[in-house]
């Protein structure tokens, strides 16, 4: 339809006039500077609408235009009026910004127009580039695409974003584990807002510690674990490389840990503000030694609230850190999200250590091979764990060889024992046939629509996305099985391709796209046509 | 409360059934010896303590303390300890570090410790080396020392934890010796008795890669002539017979003077370990480096009347849920603009 | 010697072609306008000049700056530098950091080098934030401080990082003003005259995400008022008609005294930059935080005595090689025990 | 024959009569408590051998049993004829640990023998203990394993141990290149030693820098790199996992840089004394986001020199950092090793930019798709470089969708351009048979002698064993089809295993041993008559 993708709102009455035709997910930038009480009471609004989440469905951008506009030419000397009314080109520049193209037509463009009046002209130039660069110079603006609606079943259904519905799992999965949820973590795009959402809600008692970097995020959630909280650290890549120590660490002493990294575009410092897929494999191997971690990924903005649940209940039930893969699409793409009754959402047992006969660190569960959960303060429990190898059951430091071996190889069966609790997978579309696509995280939605389309044109195809990657569901290889050829599109260089064909010598192929954006439908249903034929 | 219906606990309660291994005549079975006899002093139940340490020969201290203890990686022993006391405040947070592995690797999460005022003892083994990876320079190793990694010298000036520690906000300082087991002793009973983050610089001996660093200062005699004791409240005085003290300038700055004819006790510093601003302490920190002037042990700042960082962190949680009431789940999900699909 | 032959260069020579990109009302543009206006009198060629950075937005200042850049990764500009330092020592190294990257993850690194001495400025913006991530609070940030990460008010009390500076040994600190221009910039070339590490906070305004954190000092009349401007040999005197001096007391602490009726110049601290030992410029360093006191800005302490970390560094190669002559690799290779086998 | 293994030398008198049964490489124990002045002339020696090298090809630990026995027996209150008696047990126990084995019977035995003198009884066994705990307090004792013998072409020889060995590599290799050798670095076993050998070679210029940490080792190292030197960042496994962050700055910026990574036992602190293989997939894969990375293995102590020569060139000749994989059985172990005549090493050229013309900081050599080396200092080549992306040839910050894929893809490419210069394989034994063993790493010696043995046998096996793990060399997959079986033995859980089955789609069959410790020539030809049958 003619649903806009961005609006532009100088006051509260364009907005109220012009919101409805917004997209969801849509932009949606607001002249901060007009909506003070008096503005809003001119347009009969009762609460501002920048506070009171009434535009949760819209990926809101509430900036002082007037203000900085009038900075930006400050220098100049022309008339206040003048100024103020080149606002308007200084949300331009924003949205070229957002949209990266270049503002060279439009700067010809104002030349022309404004022949006459040079200084004018220079004024609005001026005032479109300083969009730009506002839009450059931090990290805030990211552009978000709109994510293909889904088949929606019966509800009560809320507007959620991936790193919104993140903060919301990790506090349900508390209050279902009756435990005090710690984050220990340091800012980094695009993985601030979960920090930003869980620190409002003390009244859930979250803690919430904004660490001196990446390495102090993740030891001390490692310290706060040990001491009996639910604790979790959430960065992005680069932080994610900082951490790979101290995951070796969690692994050694078997603690229950939850580690998010929100994936962006690299390498280094890379594309901050843009989505890619491309730290699947520094999730798998990115650490020294033989150092084995169930990796997870969430598939729609939705998705990563019922992840996280997972994830929590995994690394406490095991008593093994857990990575939980997301990335910059997922964490400021918004969905509409079925809200779950409370009372569907199944409790995540917890049972601290208390009993000092017989207790040994190391002694395990033999159904799950975790080791109890002892923590400090327990009277007869004191015992001392680390990261130096140890004897299983007594945990008491050890180097002999067959121990050593006997420690690696029941680190690793204790991942491997994470696959009893993953469901066999049931591809969607054909069950059988001439091609299988298989996904992991963002690319899900895309994925379906581009399946449900080549379907339709009578192709028989079946669609797996994983939300286990390690470890993988028992039966995907007697699935890989059932179909001629196999398709994994992902955004990266083939990283879990890379993965199956190693698990399964499978010789599947990739369809890879590296550019910080979601594949488009089309890309997909091209290869899928060049594949199986048209 | 729970100490009334407390077991005195002895030296032997916190003794563990390993081995102790460090190198025969190793400072550290001295530091281990003083711990042992002080934590039963202090009245709290053995399962509160808890010993974190990073990695380093003085970081293998745990191990040898039956409490609960935690041997992390080399340098982030700082922040471990923080995330356990945002947890369980309660808990008697006890870190053992060495030179490298608090100020050199560590150095960040130590002064963002002290910074923010963690509940958190910290012991320092100071032997200017790095004993464990068989001895190169460290951080507080003096210019131009020969060792392993730098046989023509090394070429990097040093710290001096104490006056890093200050410059970094700490609330508490003190400086003891190994061989120097009483005053040791006294040492950690003030630490133990501060609040906030406590710092304690030990000086250690590692006979085996380092012999005789703090010779200068524990040789006998050496003691009362090149170390003065800070106690609070009283004169700076030192020398063999109490002969020296050290008096302020009118430009502010300190002088070593001969006590006698006419210079007495009441023209000295007296010292004040508990003044709000750290400057004074600063100044003494130092001050060992200037001709004449003697290393001060003891506790030079113990300042306080700073909320501990973990108190705040879980006030503010508890004010909220006074203010709020605890989050009701269902609530939280069913925030802002809702609507139903039939 | 260059110099003599020299194109004098103007701040023209020092701007790229890059569109500079921060907020509009950004203090870093008065910033990048103060370097690029004293670099052209420093009369080294442009080539010799080298930017490093980390990450902030603060740390795009190389893209802006036609000389020799880099934009390295959060924390490390330091430690990047040292190295740049140690194998070209004759480069004029700046480093251009924020409050986050200097102090919260590059805290360590940032310690170090100042401890070692290597020749390198480094210019810290400090708006008390993390801007480029979008407005977190920092290691500066008041406690209570309310950001996007802390809705219930940070938890932390603040580095000083003039305090921190000194603590780690700095032979050189000083603080200016973004929008004090003449100050920064003279602040600036004391800074480039001293050859080992130069630290400079400069009070920078992001009014994005913190505006108006430094008001107290910067709105009308505060400057005066509130500010105490340091000149070495100058004695300490602030207020709008210089009414106001900072004078010793005896116990060695320092007092604001109103000038007049008996008291003059005279009674006053004499500002003393070149001061060997740090206790002086420690003193002053916090002295803003006492009620009545003015915050200080100019060169606080520059003690350029030390040698610097790079040329000790050379100077040993040199020294070894003056000495044995340069090495053959043939007999290194060759070296010990050897054996033929036929 | 009957040489030993172990010597235990009390005197100079001692050490000169025994050293000759000696094996090569093995351990032996000096009390440096009596090699002073005067107890060198009693034994007529000249120099202290203690000091002169005459005993490299043994692994020397010189030790002050004397004090130190004392330090250990003081509190018992002993007479000193006694106490200096003790120092026997002080070195047996120092044994006992070196080979790990239990002190209890010889406990036993000292209780039984000495009952009358219960005294006595007690200061044996403490001053065997102490012994023990003092090898055990430190990392300073490092078992090494004898290298089984190579086929000596003739030559010069001397003893050369892999730490050794990688460090006149490094001074080689700057020499060949006219560069001034850094190396930044933080001390961790078993790694330190090549810190140890570099900063004695001042004379040669090499600038040694120890770091603060690892991540500042790294980071001062690209700094050096930027500044024209070949630097050289040297460490273990968790050293490694901390230096991943920058190793993407490195990628991203095109510099060149050598990482050493001399794997020890982990995971996390793990055995730092012991030996193992476990970090390759780190190298290869532990960074955030697409960072490609050439990957070296070295396969015996005197290989390390020429591993460490090869790594400089790569890096120099295709602006890329190269990582460099040891362990600590080659870092330690030592072998006789033919000094090659300085002559016979090839040049490495570097040419700095130096023309300001057209000069553009990413215009790349169509062949190597290096970019230039334009080191500050130099007129007219101001230029700006970051981690983040940028548009290839002109270098300035570019987010633009294809040009993030194209330079992607472009890193890529130049590190798969290395292969240009890797020589094909050339199995040792046969050709084409039955069963190809492929190798990397320490396990060259015993998997030759084992081969050798079983083809003695008849059976027609060959062997690869790779130096280039990345890239990795252009004719593998066809020589993998030359044979029927193929065997991957790793001391780890599988990881060239694992690589080779994603690469080649190979039903390739591991031999995995982690308990840090090389593989016995036994348990190899076990598992080889498995395969091909007895
Ligand atoms: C990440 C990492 N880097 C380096 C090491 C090696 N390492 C262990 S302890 C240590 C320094 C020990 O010195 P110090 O902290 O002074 O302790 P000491 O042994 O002197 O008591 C080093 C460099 C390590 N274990 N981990
Ligand atoms: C390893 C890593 N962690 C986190 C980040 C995200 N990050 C970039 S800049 C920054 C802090 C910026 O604050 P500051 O240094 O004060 O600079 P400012 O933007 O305020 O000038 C953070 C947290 C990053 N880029 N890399
Ligand atoms: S090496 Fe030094 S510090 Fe370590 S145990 Fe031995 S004597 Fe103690
Ligand atoms: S966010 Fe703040 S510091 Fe960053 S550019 Fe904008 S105004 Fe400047
Ligand atoms: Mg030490
Ligand atoms: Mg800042």
């Amino acid at each position: 339809g003619d649903a806009v993708d961005v609006l532009i709102a100088m006051n509260p009455a364009a907005l109220k006039m012009n919101v409805a035709d917004l997209k969801a997910n849509g932009i949606l930038i607001v002249n901060s500077d007009s909506f003070k009480e008096n503005d809003l009471r001119k347009a009969q609004m009762t609460s501002n609408p920048l506070e009171d989440h009434s535009l949760d469905k819209y990926r809101l951008f509430s900036v002082e235009l007037l203000r900085l506009t009038r900075a930006a030419l400050q220098h100049l000397g022309v008339d206040a009026k003048t100024t103020d009314r080149c606002k308007n080109f200084f949300a331009l520049g924003m949205c070229y910004w957002l949209y990266n193209r270049s503002m060279d037509p439009t700067v010809r463009w104002i030349e022309d127009k404004f022949k006459s009046k040079p200084l004018l002209a220079e004024a609005n130039k001026l005032a479109m580039k300083a969009g730009y660069s506002y839009c450059e110079a931090t990290e805030a603006f990211q552009v978000s695409y709109e994510i293909p609606p889904a088949q929606l079943e019966p509800g009560i259904y809320r507007s959620m974003s991936g790193n919104q519905a993140l903060a919301l799992g990790f506090v349900t999965a508390a209050q279902k584990a009756g435990l005090t949820l710690f984050q220990g973590s340091y800012p980094i795009t695009p993985a601030s807002d979960i920090l930003h959402e869980l620190s409002q809600y003390k009244d859930f008692g979250v803690m919430t510690f904004q660490a001196e970097d990446e390495i102090a995020a993740i030891t001390s959630s490692i310290g706060a674990a040990y001491a009996g909280a639910l604790a979790i650290t959430t960065t992005s890549g680069p932080g994610m490389a900082l951490k790979t120590e101290a995951l070796g660490l969690a692994v050694a002493v078997e603690i229950p840990l939850v580690i998010v990294d929100v994936q962006r575009g690299g390498p280094s410092t890379g594309l901050p503000t843009k989505t890619e897929q491309a730290d699947l494999l520094q999730a798998l191997f990115g650490r020294n030694s033989e150092a084995p971690i169930p990796v997870l990924a969430a598939s729609t903005p939705g998705d990563c609230f019922w992840v996280a649940i997972e994830a929590c209940r995994i690394a406490i039930k095991y008593m093994v850190p857990v990575i939980v893969l997301t990335d910059g699409y997922l964490a400021n793409g918004a969905e509409p999200w079925r809200i779950p009754k409370v009372s569907e959402i199944p409790e995540i047992p917890v049972s601290f250590e208390k009993n000092p006969e017989g207790f040994l660190p190391y002694k395990r569960n033999p159904q799950t091979l975790a080791r109890p959960w002892a923590i400090p303060g327990t009277p007869g429990l004191e015992h001392r764990i680390g990261g130096l190898e140890k004897k299983d059951v007594t945990g008491n430091i050890n180097y002999e060889p067959l121990n050593h071996e006997n420690m690696v190889r029941i680190r690793a069966a204790k991942v491997a024992a994470v696959g009893q609790d993953i469901p066999d997978v049931a591809p969607a579309g054909d069950a059988d046939g001439d091609l299988l696509i298989i996904g992991w995280g963002s690319t899900y939605g895309s994925i379906t629509v581009a399946v449900k389309a080549q379907r339709e044109k009578g192709r028989r195809i079946g669609h797996v996305h994983l939300r286990h990657l390690n470890p993988l569901p028992n039966n995907l290889g007697e699935v890989i099985k059932r179909y001629k050829k196999i398709l994994v599109p992902e955004l990266n260089m083939g990283q879990l391709l890379w993965v199956l064909r190693a698990k399964y010598l499978v010789d599947a192929t990739g369809l890879n796209k590296i550019q910080g954006r979601p594949f488009k439908q089309q890309e997909l249903e091209v290869k899928i046509e060049e594949m199986v034929g048209v | 409360m729970t100490t009334a219906t407390l077991p005195t606990l002895t030296k032997k309660d916190f003794q563990t059934d390993q081995e102790v291994r460090w190198c025969p005549g190793c400072g550290d079975y001295a530091i281990l010896a003083a711990v042992q006899s002080v934590f039963p002093e202090l009245g709290i139940p053995r399962e509160k303590f808890v010993v974190v340490s990073g990695i380093g020969c003085s970081s293998r201290f745990p191990y040898y303390m039956n409490t609960f203890g935690f041997h992390t990686i080399h340098g982030r022993a700082p922040a471990v300890a923080t995330g356990i006391k945002a947890i369980q405040p309660e808990l008697e947070v006890w870190v053992a570090t060495g030179d490298g592995d608090a100020l050199s690797i560590g150095g960040n999460h130590t002064i963002h410790m002290l910074r923010r005022n963690v509940g958190v003892k910290v012991l320092l083994f100071n032997n200017r080396i790095y004993g464990l990876t068989k001895g190169q320079y460290s951080p507080t190793s003096e210019f131009n020392k020969k060792t392993k990694s730098t046989p023509f010298g090394s070429v990097d000036r040093p710290f001096n934890p104490i006056s890093l520690a200050i410059g970094a906000e700490a609330t508490f300082v003190a400086r003891s010796v190994d061989v120097f087991q009483q005053h040791l002793k006294e040492t950690l009973r003030h630490a133990a008795a501060h609040r906030g983050s406590a710092f304690v610089e030990i000086l250690q001996n590692c006979n085996i890669f380092n012999d005789r660093a703090w010779e200068s200062i524990t040789e006998k005699d050496a003691r009362s002539e090149r170390v003065i004791q800070l106690e609070h409240g009283k004169p700076l005085i030192f020398g063999k017979n109490r002969e020296k003290g050290i008096r302020r300038r009118s430009d502010g700055d300190i002088e070593v003077v001969p006590l006698g004819n006419g210079i007495g006790e009441k023209d000295l510093v007296v010292h004040d370990a508990h003044h709000p601003r750290p400057s004074y302490a600063f100044l003494l920190s130092h001050m060992e480096q200037r001709p004449g002037f003697p290393t001060p042990i003891g506790v030079l700042r113990a300042w306080d009347d700073l909320p501990r960082y973990e108190d705040v962190m879980n006030e503010q949680v508890s004010d909220v849920i006074a203010k709020r009431g605890h989050g009701d789940l269902s609530k939280l999900l069913h925030a802002g603009d809702t609507w139903e699909v039939k």
